[in-house]
């Protein structure tokens, strides 16, 4: 399933850029994430809960950031097992940043996921409908963070 | 043989009072002592390389005993490859118990946790770490044919598993040739069985004795001796299945079963009793599955309605391997013998390709590709009839072979020995009252009801002869056996090769040998299922168990008459051939005095021999076996007609009546032939209007579950009237032939042809199946 | 198919439950009836640490009038609300829609307030709750408060409901000589999820609707209220013309989403068809 | 949770007291099956479609895999081998089987039950009728035809009575 968002930030496209690239920063603006911490430069590691519903699953997630061009692009992939280890979530992610005119930053997301195993049978309708719903908050959290701090 | 010879047609099933009271035992119901459960690590991929597997968490549960790897096993059971060598080049391959190097499909069993109970063992199953790199999958069968395509078996560099071609007559010049050439695509969604009781092995290995005890829930239990004691390296003898009741087979319980074969392995890997029982979510991605083609046919015909020349061409999928050990070729197999078994034809064309992917297998389920056929041949047939505005039932009588024509060969290579197809469809027209349907419908209309009424003429394989399977190398038997044994109070024990799973074979069976020898059906006692105890048989599969396990029954009971006879005439010094028995009890025919009984010549054999002749040893065992070698398949042709309805706003389909009359050939006990029929027409609907095995693009079953995958339920099903005609078949004394397939063969057709009847008026058809609300909205452009 | 480990506790009073959720020893869920619980449990899609079991209850259960509203207690099984002559006589809909509610030996189990409580965007009372005005009683240990039910569905699976939070009871308006209302939903086989569905509770006075609720649901992540429909309606002489302008303001009230089960499009023409029926039906 | 939960039941099965002790997370279809040892009721799918579990709680039927064990405590359970020794049902069996109205017989202790409180609910006994209250009970072998005679036949005796 393929998520879009596309929403602007009060602030440059390099302050936008040091807060995503910041997982300390990022962290907090996650739904339901729980840590995230840095491997390597191109490497995190994250905790993340989602609950549906009757659904509750907890994923470890790697997220590997496959290329990056200042302060532009953001090209990462994200993989990882669910708690219980029956499910698998992958998801192929774009970020683009863009200058408009007035200072402030258009940021589009998109977000290409599937699960497999367990929560890809039953639970997969109800996961990607939050999927969405998980991408919205974010990138309301995430515009709320930096305008605030900045 | 008694003469007339009649069978108690109005015997209820013995057997099923069991399962009214709750008293069947199923495989789930057994334990034995010291039995651990095995639960199953199953790829959440469709296709992928195990890079590593990790058990140590796993290990480390409380009440775990074991976690068990592909590499563990391979030392204890060997791969096996399903092949048919007298059907063309198969390309297959190896199949392993657990898979060491790659995972083939979404839900392939990868490693076993056993531990004390189910619960404990899942706990720990989610502990096995397997490392997965995931692999390009091959999903779609046409995308499978594509030469960039990522190959399902790199080793046979092509995905094509098996192809045939069968061309016969003159096909393009009678196309050229016909009044009217007609072009159609057919769809047919993958689906499965959904038996209620799911899957299950029991195994019991004793390292004294090298002896191994399964409870299996199979339909073929010598078959699955055969084979597990081939790919375990024990003596058949070695080796003891015993099938339990069985909650439903419908074929999907014929196979060799990676999960079950690996329960057989780890049972004698660690020297415990174990038990595999499926749950629900397992049997969706691990019980075979059946249907998924893709069929382009094509239909000459002239005005008058005679049918020139038939063309068709089949793309189905395997799944990953060929399904052991009859393949999964018999599918299109079938479908390109049996589109146009129905019909007198002379020119006929048909290829069919299956290939692999990585999806579950395919395999032989209730039908086995003659309900594809079947809806290919009705919709051509419909389809014709509308382009030369003939009445569908009329456009059928002009092209189906003369009832007096038989027996005949049929286009496709058949043998039709002696069938009913004009008289039975003349009997359905009267059932239905086909006249008032035509006038009701033709009324609604009018005050926007669409109602519409499908009909379908079809021929249905029953119980092959060896030419089928074991001609190709399988272990297969096409055989059944009957022992009886007279006990010394007079009554009978049967032992028989045959299996049921709700049939009711065991009654048919009571009956042949009750009518045959002459004794009340309450004094014999069937066992079944136990290879220990019963004579060598094929099992149930096929509808064989009535034409082939009855005819050795009834060959068994009549050797088993004689034998009474003799040493009645023996003790009481009269000719045999002048004495009878009847109800138990034995008459002399010319005085119409009771002789004696069977009691008493039970109790003579088996303790009295003193007051036998000096040199007259009875023996009162008698085993018989039979097996059909006459024709590839003994034919049966059913007609079913279905009245329905279709919502145009919602798209929804109402069934309001299915009338079926068949012929079975003779008919042993109506009550079970009715309600194979009913079974099998309600399983058809499931085809027709709900199943469908729904995967994406990565290979995953999105709807492997009970809440999602529809299947037929009491609310929307209709009343099934039946009704029969007998044409008993030559090649056996008994002359049954099979009933339990024709109904799902013939209703998908037939429902089919019924919802574009509603739809005539909008000029409009549907022909994928299933017939979903949303594809008759979008066929009718109420959505886009 | 068997659950993880839970802990279970068997509650003995609603403050006994107030004070644990207060403190949770890491996951809790609520059982009332568990029919959509458990086949959650089973699948292990959902693995509490601990269950508390609210059955013994009896003060979350019955069904009376009181200051001009029906009150259905939290752990009245549907086959009560079924069988209720107070709901047949107060609040009809209810009655005409639970028998939609999966089958028998569900119905004989599941209770209001899980099926409102999980929120579950195909199902049927949620809906009703919305088409009648529903108000929900919910307590926890700070207080009881009432929330309308126009309120209280939130987003997919999403209420008002915290974690800390027990669900009393649900009130519905008592219904006089002029209601009228009505159910409709897609579902292939009886008793099955809906796909799309629409419930309506209006008020008919000397052939003019004085009031129209239309409620959708399984189109959309919540039930919806589609009040531009309900305007086109109300006080208004009822054409052909009026309809299908009614018709057409369901894609404004309502954005439909496609879901596994059924696609945008049908989900919309089905939304129509049955807006259609539904006023015909009622206006007679 | 390394430990597993483990609670006491007290539970009336068929009339009689069954005190047992058993993991929190035990369905009651487990425990009467594999603590009780009654395999009549069946489990076909665990998630509350299929109906072979069908029991009766407190008189009513349920779904014993929807139901953990813990939640019968203090209650009464009735399973086809108690309305089999009762003979209440006895009339319905014997119709079954002259209907042929049972196969596989997987889902016909669950089936039973179903139509007996179909029997017992006062409904009208059209076939309609009798095909509502049956859904949610799958039987896979017969057409379900038969299963609805035998129904029919019996409220038919009890209308005439």
């Amino acid at each position: 399933m393929k998520v879009e968002k596309i929403f602007t930030v009060q602030a440059s496209p390099q302050t936008v850029w040091d807060f995503a690239k910041d997982p300390v920063r990022m962290a907090p603006c996650i739904p339901g994430c729980k840590e995230i911490s840095v491997v390597d430069e191109t490497r995190y590691k994250a905790r993340v809960a989602v609950k549906v519903g009757p659904i509750s699953a907890k994923f470890n997630l790697d997220l590997e950031i496959i290329e990056e061009t200042p302060p532009v692009e953001i090209i990462s992939r994200t993989r990882g097992e669910e708690g219980t280890r029956a499910s698998i979530l992958t998801a192929n992610n774009i970020v683009r940043l863009t200058a408009n005119d007035d200072g402030s930053t258009g940021v589009y997301c998109s977000s290409e996921s599937s699960i497999t195993g367990r929560l890809g049978k039953y639970g997969a309708g109800m996961m990607m409908k939050k999927a969405d719903a998980i991408w919205e908050k974010l990138a309301e959290n995430v515009s709320r963070a930096i305008e605030e701090t900045s | 043989m008694p003469d007339p010879f009649v069978i108690d047609p109005g015997l209820a099933r013995l057997s099923a009072r069991k399962f009214v009271q709750g008293r069947g035992r199923y495989l789930d119901d057994i334990t034995l002592t010291g039995m651990l459960h095995v639960c199953f690590v199953r790829s959440p991929y469709a296709h992928a390389k195990i890079a590593g597997i990790d058990t140590s968490a796993a290990r480390e549960v409380g009440g775990v005993s074991h976690v068990i790897t592909g590499r563990d096993l391979a030392p204890v059971c060997r791969p096996w490859t399903a092949q048919l060598t007298n059907l063309g080049e198969m390309k297959t391959a190896p199949q392993s118990a657990l898979p060491v190097e790659t995972v083939k499909w979404q839900g392939e069993p990868v490693a076993a946790v056993v531990a004390s109970s189910r619960a404990v063992a899942e706990d720990a199953a989610e502990l096995v770490e397997v490392d997965y790199e995931e692999l390009p999958a091959v999903v779609d069968p046409e995308a499978a044919l594509k030469p960039d395509a990522p190959l399902v078996h790199p080793d046979l560099g092509t995905n094509v598993a098996w192809s045939i071609n069968i061309d016969t007559g003159e096909v393009d010049a009678a196309l050229a040739g016909s009044d009217v050439v007609i072009e159609k695509t057919f769809s047919v969604d993958r689906q499965t069985g959904v038996t209620l009781e799911p899957r299950g092995a029991i195994a019991d290995y004793d390292p004294a004795k090298c002896y191994l005890t399964i409870h299996l829930t199979s339909q073929v239990p010598h078959i699955q001796r055969y084979i597990y004691a081939r790919q375990l390296g024990l003596n058949e003898a070695n080796v003891r299945i015993i099938c339990p009741d069985i909650g439903g087979g419908f074929g999907l319980k014929l196979h060799v079963y990676s999960d079950e074969i690996a329960t057989a392995a780890i049972s004698m890997l660690i020297r415990r009793p174990v038990k595999f029982t499926a749950d629900r979510l397992e049997s969706f991605v691990s019980d075979i599955h059946a249907r998924g083609h893709r069929v382009s046919a094509r239909i000459g015909v002239n005005n008058d309605g005679k049918i020139q020349a038939l063309e068709v061409n089949d793309l189905a999928g395997a799944g990953p391997f060929l399904i052991h050990p009859r393949t999964s070729v018999i599918e299109p197999l079938l479908v390109a013998i049996c589109t146009p078994l129905a019909y007198d034809l002379k020119h006929y064309r048909a290829g069919a390709s299956l290939v692999y992917q990585n999806k579950v297998s395919t395999g032989q389920y209730r039908g086995v590709g003659m309900p594809v056929a079947s809806l290919v041949a009705e919709g051509l047939v419909d389809a014709a009839a509308r382009a030369t505005g003939l009445d569908k039932a009329e456009i059928r009588k002009r092209n189906l072979f003369r009832d007096d024509a038989y027996p005949v060969t049929g286009i496709s290579g058949e043998y039709l020995e002696c069938l009913s197809q004009q008289a039975s469809l003349d009997k359905l027209l009267k059932m239905m009252d086909y006249g008032r349907l035509q006038e009701e419908r033709d009324a609604g209309r009018d005050k926007g009801i669409y109602k519409g009424i499908g009909l379908a003429t079809v021929v249905e394989g029953t119980s092959p002869s060896p030419a089928l399977y074991a001609a190709g190398g399988a272990p297969i038997s096409s055989r059944d056996a009957c022992t009886l044994r007279l006990e010394a109070g007079g009554n009978i024990s049967c032992a028989t090769g045959l299996t049921d799973q709700g049939q009711g074979g065991e009654a048919v069976v009571t009956q042949v040998i009750a009518d045959v020898i002459g004794i009340p059906s309450n004094e014999i006692n069937i066992v079944m299922g136990d290879t220990a105890t019963t004579p060598f048989g094929g099992g149930t599969w096929a509808s064989r168990s009535t034409a082939i396990a009855g005819e050795a029954c009834l060959l068994a009971a009549t050797e088993m008459r004689e034998k009474i006879l003799e040493v009645a005439a023996a003790i009481h010094e009269q000719p045999a051939d002048i004495l009878t028995i009847r109800a138990g009890e034995i008459f002399n025919l010319e005085t119409n005095e009771k002789v004696s009984s069977l009691a008493e010549i039970g109790k003579t054999v088996h303790f009295n021999t003193h007051t036998l002749p000096a040199e007259f040893e009875p023996e009162l065992i008698v085993t018989r076996h039979y097996s059909q070698r006459e024709q590839l398949m003994v034919y049966a042709n059913c007609a079913l007609g279905v009245s329905l309805e279709v919502d145009v706003n919602t798209g929804l389909v109402t069934l309001h009546k299915i009338w079926a009359v068949d012929d079975c050939g003779r008919i042993i006990n109506e009550k079970l032939v009715v309600e194979q029929m009913r079974g099998s027409i309600v399983q058809g609907i499931g085809s027709s209007l709900y199943e469908e095995c729904i995967y994406d693009e990565t290979g995953q079953l999105l709807n492997g579950n009970m809440f999602e995958y529809l299947l037929p339920m009491a609310g929307e099903m209709p009343d099934i009237e039946c009704d029969h005609i007998e044409t008993p078949t030559k090649a056996t004394q008994l002359g049954a032939k099979g009933c339990g397939e024709a109904g799902i063969i013939a209703v998908c057709g037939a429902i089919m042809n019924g919802i574009n009847d509603a739809l005539e008026p909008f000029g409009v058809e549907v022909s994928s199946q299933p017939f979903t609300p949303e594809k008759i909205l979008r066929a009718l452009g109420k959505i886009v | 198919m068997k659950p993880a480990k839970f802990n279970y506790v068997r509650a003995g009073s609603v403050d006994q439950v107030l004070d644990l959720l207060e403190q949770p020893a890491g996951f809790v869920k609520i059982l009332a009836g568990g029919q959509s619980l458990n086949p959650t449990l089973n699948m292990r899609l959902s693995a509490p640490d601990m269950l508390i079991d609210i059955n013994d209850l009896d003060e979350l259960r019955g069904i009376r009038v009181e200051e001009d509203r029906l009150h259905v207690g939290a752990l009245t099984r549907h086959a009560e609300l079924e069988r209720s002559e107070l709901v047949a006589g107060h609040a009809p809909l209810l009655t005409k829609a639970i028998q939609h509610v999966a089958h028998a030996a569900v119905r004989n189990r599941g209770t209001i307030g899980g099926n409102v409580s999980l929120a579950d965007p195909a199902s049927e009372l949620p809906a009703c709750c919305v088409a009648l005005d529903a108000s929900i009683t919910i307590r926890n240990k700070q207080g009881t408060r009432v929330v309308r039910a126009r309120d209280y569905f939130k987003d997919l699976y999403e209420t008002d409901l915290q974690e800390n939070d027990l669900m009393i009871s649900i009130s519905f308006p008592l219904a006089g000589d002029t209601t009228v209302c009505a159910f409709r939903e897609f579902v292939r086989r009886r008793g099955d999820f809906a796909s799309t569905g629409l419930v309506v509770n209006a008020e008919l006075v000397d052939g003019v609707f004085t009031s129209f609720s239309p409620v959708f649901f399984a189109v959309a992540n919540t039930p919806v209220l589609a009040a531009g429909v309900a305007q086109l309606l109300v006080n208004r002489t009822i054409t052909g013309e009026v309809v299908e302008q009614a018709v057409a303001a369901v894609d404004h009230d309502v954005e439909i989403t496609g879901d596994s089960n059924m696609s945008e499009e049908m989900k919309r023409h089905l939304a129509g068809h049955y807006l259609r029926e539904v006023i015909g039906e009622l206006y007679g | 949770m390394d430990k597993e939960p483990r609670i006491s039941i007290s539970v009336t099965v068929n009339g009689a007291l069954v005190e047992a002790e058993a993991p929190a997370r035990e369905s009651l279809a487990d425990f009467l099956r594999h603590r009780v040892g009654l395999t009549g009721t069946h489990v076909g799918c665990e998630q509350g479609i299929c109906g072979a579990c069908t029991v009766r709680f407190d008189g009513r039927i349920a779904r014993s895999c929807l139901t953990l064990a813990a939640q019968a405590h203090g209650h009464s359970i009735e399973t086809i081998e108690g309305v089999t020794d009762s003979g209440e049902i006895a009339d319905l069996q014997e119709a079954f089987l002259r209907h042929n109205a049972a196969q596989c017989g997987f889902c016909t202790p669950g089936m039973l039950i179903t139509a007996a409180e179909f029997l017992n609910s006062g409904e009208t006994a059209r076939r309609e009728s009798i095909r509502q209250f049956l859904s949610g009970n799958y039987c896979r072998c017969t057409g379900y035809h038969a299963i609805v005679d035998a129904i029919a036949e019996i409220a038919g005796k009890k209308a005439d009575a």
